[in-house]
């Protein structure tokens, strides 16, 4: 490889190069989109692919979403493995038709004949200083909608990861790219990828004894931090990844849950309907008696995301998730 | 760059990017829709074509009346009869090659069956054991699209990755008038265009949707004028000429086929029978539009210049008119069979894998019939 | 009125009565939607208005629903307050970007200066035997979009009363009407028809002692049979009928949590990132020391709606309910 | 009806119901963009029509500038400049009458200030301390539009919803070429022209969508000519002409206003900066394109016009140079006072009423807020 950049280091970067990856590995794979083409993506994640593998395989749409998804399936259809970009969370909406009555759907509609292997890339949520309908966190509607899988990345070795995995899935996967971590930085090393993920596990991102904190994508590293925070606390928090919304790990969460007796959901999208009323019920669930207090959940406010200036306000950070953490209903314990 | 900077590097010439991209004049609709049969045109038409295109009009004719007869008992949920639309439906489907991709509408399984898809599987949709009853790629039919237009971005996207891979194959798309009013089929045209893709698009203008006339749901001279405004020819044609409608989606096949890119065609038809058997056309439109329509019934027009021609007789006809019996007692004894149904169908389709999540739920599922079964259940 | 049936006793009777009355009571209430005039309606809900007040105030539209809603949001925007009809569940999906990205938002993003009294009538379920695409139970969308309120009625009267309120609120207002109870009956008096309800009020339509069973729309009926179904195996439950899902009325559903200690959510949409996880979140946040088990769900399967024949397995029933609340940890009782 | 009921019932004569609705000839737009400045026709402008535009397009210019320079500082998130393309802007602007509603794309500020919204409010949503920052029925200005294309049928049903009001009342729609391929673009022109409704769409060409160029967007002649897939008059007007895009809009304005229904004009232009201030258009063009537009600047074309015709001098220059200056000045100023925020903002307009858990969550925040100002917090 030639063009693509050949030390990344950023999340973007690890996207770029499993995007190049794929495309190198699997003639089949296309990359479509606004402006993934000559520019590179506006947030540079294709950035040298039409270049490299040529327009036909790295292809600037017209500018319809519903368009750009629709032509995806057929192009699926006819065998290919299509990877669609929506340049921001919001700008996927006018494609819910096509996802929900069709991408879901076609491989049941069709008793298993027509599968889909149809990528979507979603750049979500917020804390970048965007304006209005550029920090949505859209996770819901995809979890609430049978025959998806919902992915998203939390470092840069997942995010190649799990976008490989993607890829090669034979069903459609909804990759949801946190926008705010596309410029963290690790110390993956390019040259030796980390091997494909598979679609399904979570991880424990740091081990420990009082609570857990159930997390993904954009919240991962917040919930870190809180967690470093908390020791000052005398709490010892373990993080749990979930990585994949759909399917969802049930017995890593569990597992935790089972361990600690404490859980706290934090995530980003609202609470009301959000992921983590799903993901505190089924906690509930399984793990009824090792738990000391009910799953709290600390997410954004049901509101419409808010203008730049106010998203601090918004956004779940230490203090939120800490403060939650405090309502675990410690007095229990002695 | 200030306004002074600008000052004295004006020349008064066109805008330096302009130019009109294509010549629109050969993109425009004919003012009449394309006719043949009783023209002088029908003399070149192959007589074989023409005996085969009568065959399946009948059998279609037919296929719609048995179709609407198993609603009444009980047998189909629902039936959007293409009655009076036939040479459409049989046309579209002769019109392309055995590689070439289908994509109907919810009311084509008429063309679906004529180009090949086994009658019964192409009426699960409407009997309700299962969605699509047919895999696609055995004859290249995509599934019968419910949700109006959504399946021509599909056709465009197939076509298109054809192309890519150097394969010669032609996408046609069907589609209502009505379903020309949303947005997908404004993609669609725009994506197929653009990406010169060898796709024809089929509108059976059948004057309704639903209940909503043609006037209500467009203003446009005709539906085929919109074909200009994505830069691809608009053709019209009279729908109840099944030699019209043939030639006309032939020569946009070919014309795909030949690289020359998608063609709109709009053919000017009748839904003679209401939307659904569950539909009551009454409330909407009078008789007298109906009976002026069933005056100008596909099939005996081409019988008339058939038999003018003396190239139908009575045994012809009669012999068509057998054919399509033995087809409809086939139809009617096989959808009399109760169809095998299996619940586990349910989950086994979702993902290439059920997930965890999905092997609890059919456990709970299996588990509650095997106690129905057992009569344990409440 | 002249028109329109004087003795409405189903649940469409009573809808197309509250259309009725609300746009003689106030000139700016609009009807419109695909079929909605001359046919009135696939479900002959919006029947005789266009001949009583004319196509201009029952209008059929081109059939695009994005277009439908978006125009709707201009007529709103001129002090209109458009009634919208949603042909199926399914076909409410094109206009999600409409919907989502405007509909729930212009009051907010404008600073309260442009609400939207704008109500979307969505025939929305399963149970009718309808094919793909005309069985969806899509209120996990409408209830992870702040900004919207959500309503479904399950009886005849509260059909009346919760359209009339929807017609009369500021807010944008998803009115999701259970097709399969379009033509149950009721003793409801058209020339006396109930007061307008207000919306966010849940009511208990059964009361017990046992177990809670929380649900909403085309499953109250069958939460209904299975209490009575229920009392043969000792167990006395109560039926919340939920009503409005946004705003939730967490104090009555929670009072009878509270109460009977046990609680099984029931409704047709899928389990997972369904209403069921948020609503059995709430509810162990609330009343988590009152649990004597964990808040079950009832749900449709994680699958897209099946196949008529096959949409028995799915739905919710009498017997997989009375399943949920054998398995409520009775054991814990003795 | 069996095929036999059929026979002899055929007339050949063309479908029953089928005539073209319109005459499609008169909706085709011309073959060149339609000019004013440098032609015959400009002598027949009003000159005081022609001083207010010059003043607007050296106050647009100016204002663009100011707001790219207020990214550079900070003071604005990101600014989407539509430097070259002042004369749609402000022409849209001043082609509607004080009643009429004006309907900006994302990139429309400058219209919408030419229309009456106080400079400082227009950039709220770009400062990011609201989304929308003026009240939009101070000035009947809709809020600007970053989802693309979708606030064209606002603009329909809000002039369908005054004409059936007996308002006088048009109003104009703003789009992007990109925007145009939307499926709420084609919905929107369908609705306005079944409705009439008084209102008029102008597409912006201005030769990219970000990066992508109108060759990749669209292979139609002209964005024109989809007007009469429709049924609406189609008009192309060279959009660096302020005089010939006022007299166009004008005119589909006067139009509307008369009952005639919906015109679509294509506005051919150039989006002389980048995308916005993040965006590096070197990726995707070369200079000689830029330049070459810029020679057609609509400030110079205009100022030539008049300093030829002896209507405008340098006195004349200066002195919309210093109304230019003294609104980037009083803008530049009121920008760098920080704008005062009220997080209780956030629970305020979801609702007409905050629902309970609004208002928890409100209490949430308030005791954090409060906790944080009393030193208490982590
Ligand atoms: C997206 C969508 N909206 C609404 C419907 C409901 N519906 C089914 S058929 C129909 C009318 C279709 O009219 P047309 O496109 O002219 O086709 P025709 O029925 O005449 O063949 C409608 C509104 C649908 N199937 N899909
Ligand atoms: C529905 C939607 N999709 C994508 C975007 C992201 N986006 C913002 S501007 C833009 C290009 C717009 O091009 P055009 O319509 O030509 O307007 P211009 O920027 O040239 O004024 C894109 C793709 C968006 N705002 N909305
Ligand atoms: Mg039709
Ligand atoms: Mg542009």
């Amino acid at each position: 490889m030639t063009t693509v950049a050949v030390k990344p280091a950023t999340m973007a970067q690890a996207l770029t190069r499993a995007l190049h990856d794929a495309m190198a590995a699997d003639p089949s794979v296309h990359v479509m989109g606004e402006d993934v083409g000559t520019l590179g993506g506006v947030f540079r994640v294709t950035d040298g692919l039409a270049k490299e593998f040529g327009e036909d395989r790295c292809t600037d749409t017209p500018l319809a979403e519903a368009g750009i998804l629709g032509t995806a399936v057929g192009m699926a259809m006819y065998g290919l493995r299509p990877v669609v970009e929506m340049q921001f969370d919001a700008f996927a909406y006018p494609a819910f038709e096509q996802l929900i009555s069709h991408v879901s759907r076609m491989r049941n509609r069709t008793h298993g004949a027509m599968p889909l292997p149809i990528t979507i890339r979603v750049p979500y949520g917020g804390g970048i200083g965007g304006v209005e309908h550029h920090s949505d966190s859209s996770e819901a509607y995809y979890m609430a909608t049978p025959g998806l899988h919902v992915v998203t990345p939390a470092t840069v070795a997942d995010a190649y990861g799990l976008l490989r995995a993607a890829i090669a899935s034979d069903d459609p996967v909804v990759f949801l790219e946190p926008k705010r971590l596309y410029w963290s930085k690790d110390s993956w090393n390019p040259e030796h990828p980390t091997d494909v993920e598979p679609i399904g596990r979570a991880v424990v991102r740091r081990p420990g004894r009082s609570a857990t904190l159930i997390t993904y994508g954009p919240s991962v590293p917040v919930c870190l931090e809180a967690a470093e925070a908390a020791r000052a606390e005398g709490w010892d928090l373990e993080v749990v990844d979930l990585r994949s919304l759909v399917p969802f790990d049930d017995e890593t969460v569990a597992a935790s849950v089972r361990r600690t007796g404490r859980a706290v959901v934090v995530h980003e999208s609202g609470s009301f309907g959000g992921p983590g009323g799903e993901i505190a019920a089924r906690v509930t669930e399984r793990c009824f008696h090792h738990l000391e207090a009910p799953v709290l959940r600390v997410a954004g406010f049901d509101i419409p995301y808010p203008p730049p200036m106010l998203e601090r306000h918004h956004l779940p950070g230490v203090d939120r998730i800490l403060d939650a953490v405090a309502r675990l209903q410690w007095e229990a314990e002695n | 760059m200030t306004v002074m900077e600008q000052r004295g590097a004006y020349r008064p010439s066109p805008p330096p990017a302009w130019q009109p991209r294509t010549d629109p004049a050969p993109l425009l609709p004919d003012a009449e829709p394309y006719r043949v049969l009783g023209t002088e045109g029908a003399a070149k038409c192959d007589p074989a074509l023409l005996r085969r295109l009568y065959a399946e009009l009948v059998r279609g004719r037919r296929y719609n009346a048995q179709a609407t007869a198993l609603t009444k008992q009980g047998r189909l949920a629902v039936y959007p009869s293409s009655t009076g639309q036939e040479a459409c439906e049989v046309a579209a489907a002769l019109a392309l090659q055995e590689q070439d991709w289908l994509f109907p509408s919810y009311r084509d399984t008429l063309a679906a069956v004529a180009r090949g898809v086994d009658p019964v599987q192409a009426l699960t949709l409407l009997r309700g054991d299962w969605h699509t009853g047919y895999d696609p790629y055995a004859h290249r039919v995509a599934p019968l699209c419910t949700p109006l237009a959504t399946q021509l971005p599909h056709a465009v996207g197939l076509a298109h990755a054809a192309r890519l891979k150097g394969d010669d194959v032609v996408a046609l798309a069907m589609v209502g008038d009505g379903g020309t009013s949303e947005g997908d089929f404004h993609e669609a045209l725009n994506f197929a265009a653009v990406w010169q893709a060898p796709v024809v698009f089929l509108v059976q203008n059948n004057g309704f949707a639903i209940s909503v006339p043609l006037a209500k749901q467009t203003a446009a001279p005709s539906l085929a004028h919109k074909a200009v405004g994505y830069g691809m020819p608009g053709r019209l044609v009279d729908g109840n000429d099944a030699a019209a409608v043939h030639e006309v989606l032939t020569d946009a096949v070919r014309h795909a086929r030949e690289g020359g890119g998608p063609t709109l065609v709009e053919a000017i038809t009748y839904r003679v029978d209401a939307h659904t058997n569950a539909d009551d056309a009454t409330r909407y439109r009078g008789d007298a539009e109906v009976d002026a329509w069933r005056a100008h019934d596909p099939i005996a027009l081409l019988e008339h210049e058939l038999t003018e021609r003396g190239l139908l007789d009575e045994d012809g006809m009669r012999h068509a008119r057998d054919a399509a019996e033995t087809m409809a007692a086939d139809l009617r004894e096989r959808m009399n069979q109760d169809p095998v149904l299996d619940p586990a169908d349910l989950f086994a389709h979702v993902y290439a894998e059920p997930t965890p999540q999905l092997r609890e739920q059919q456990a709970l599922l299996e588990a509650e019939l095997a106690a129905e079964q057992g009569g344990e259940h409440r």
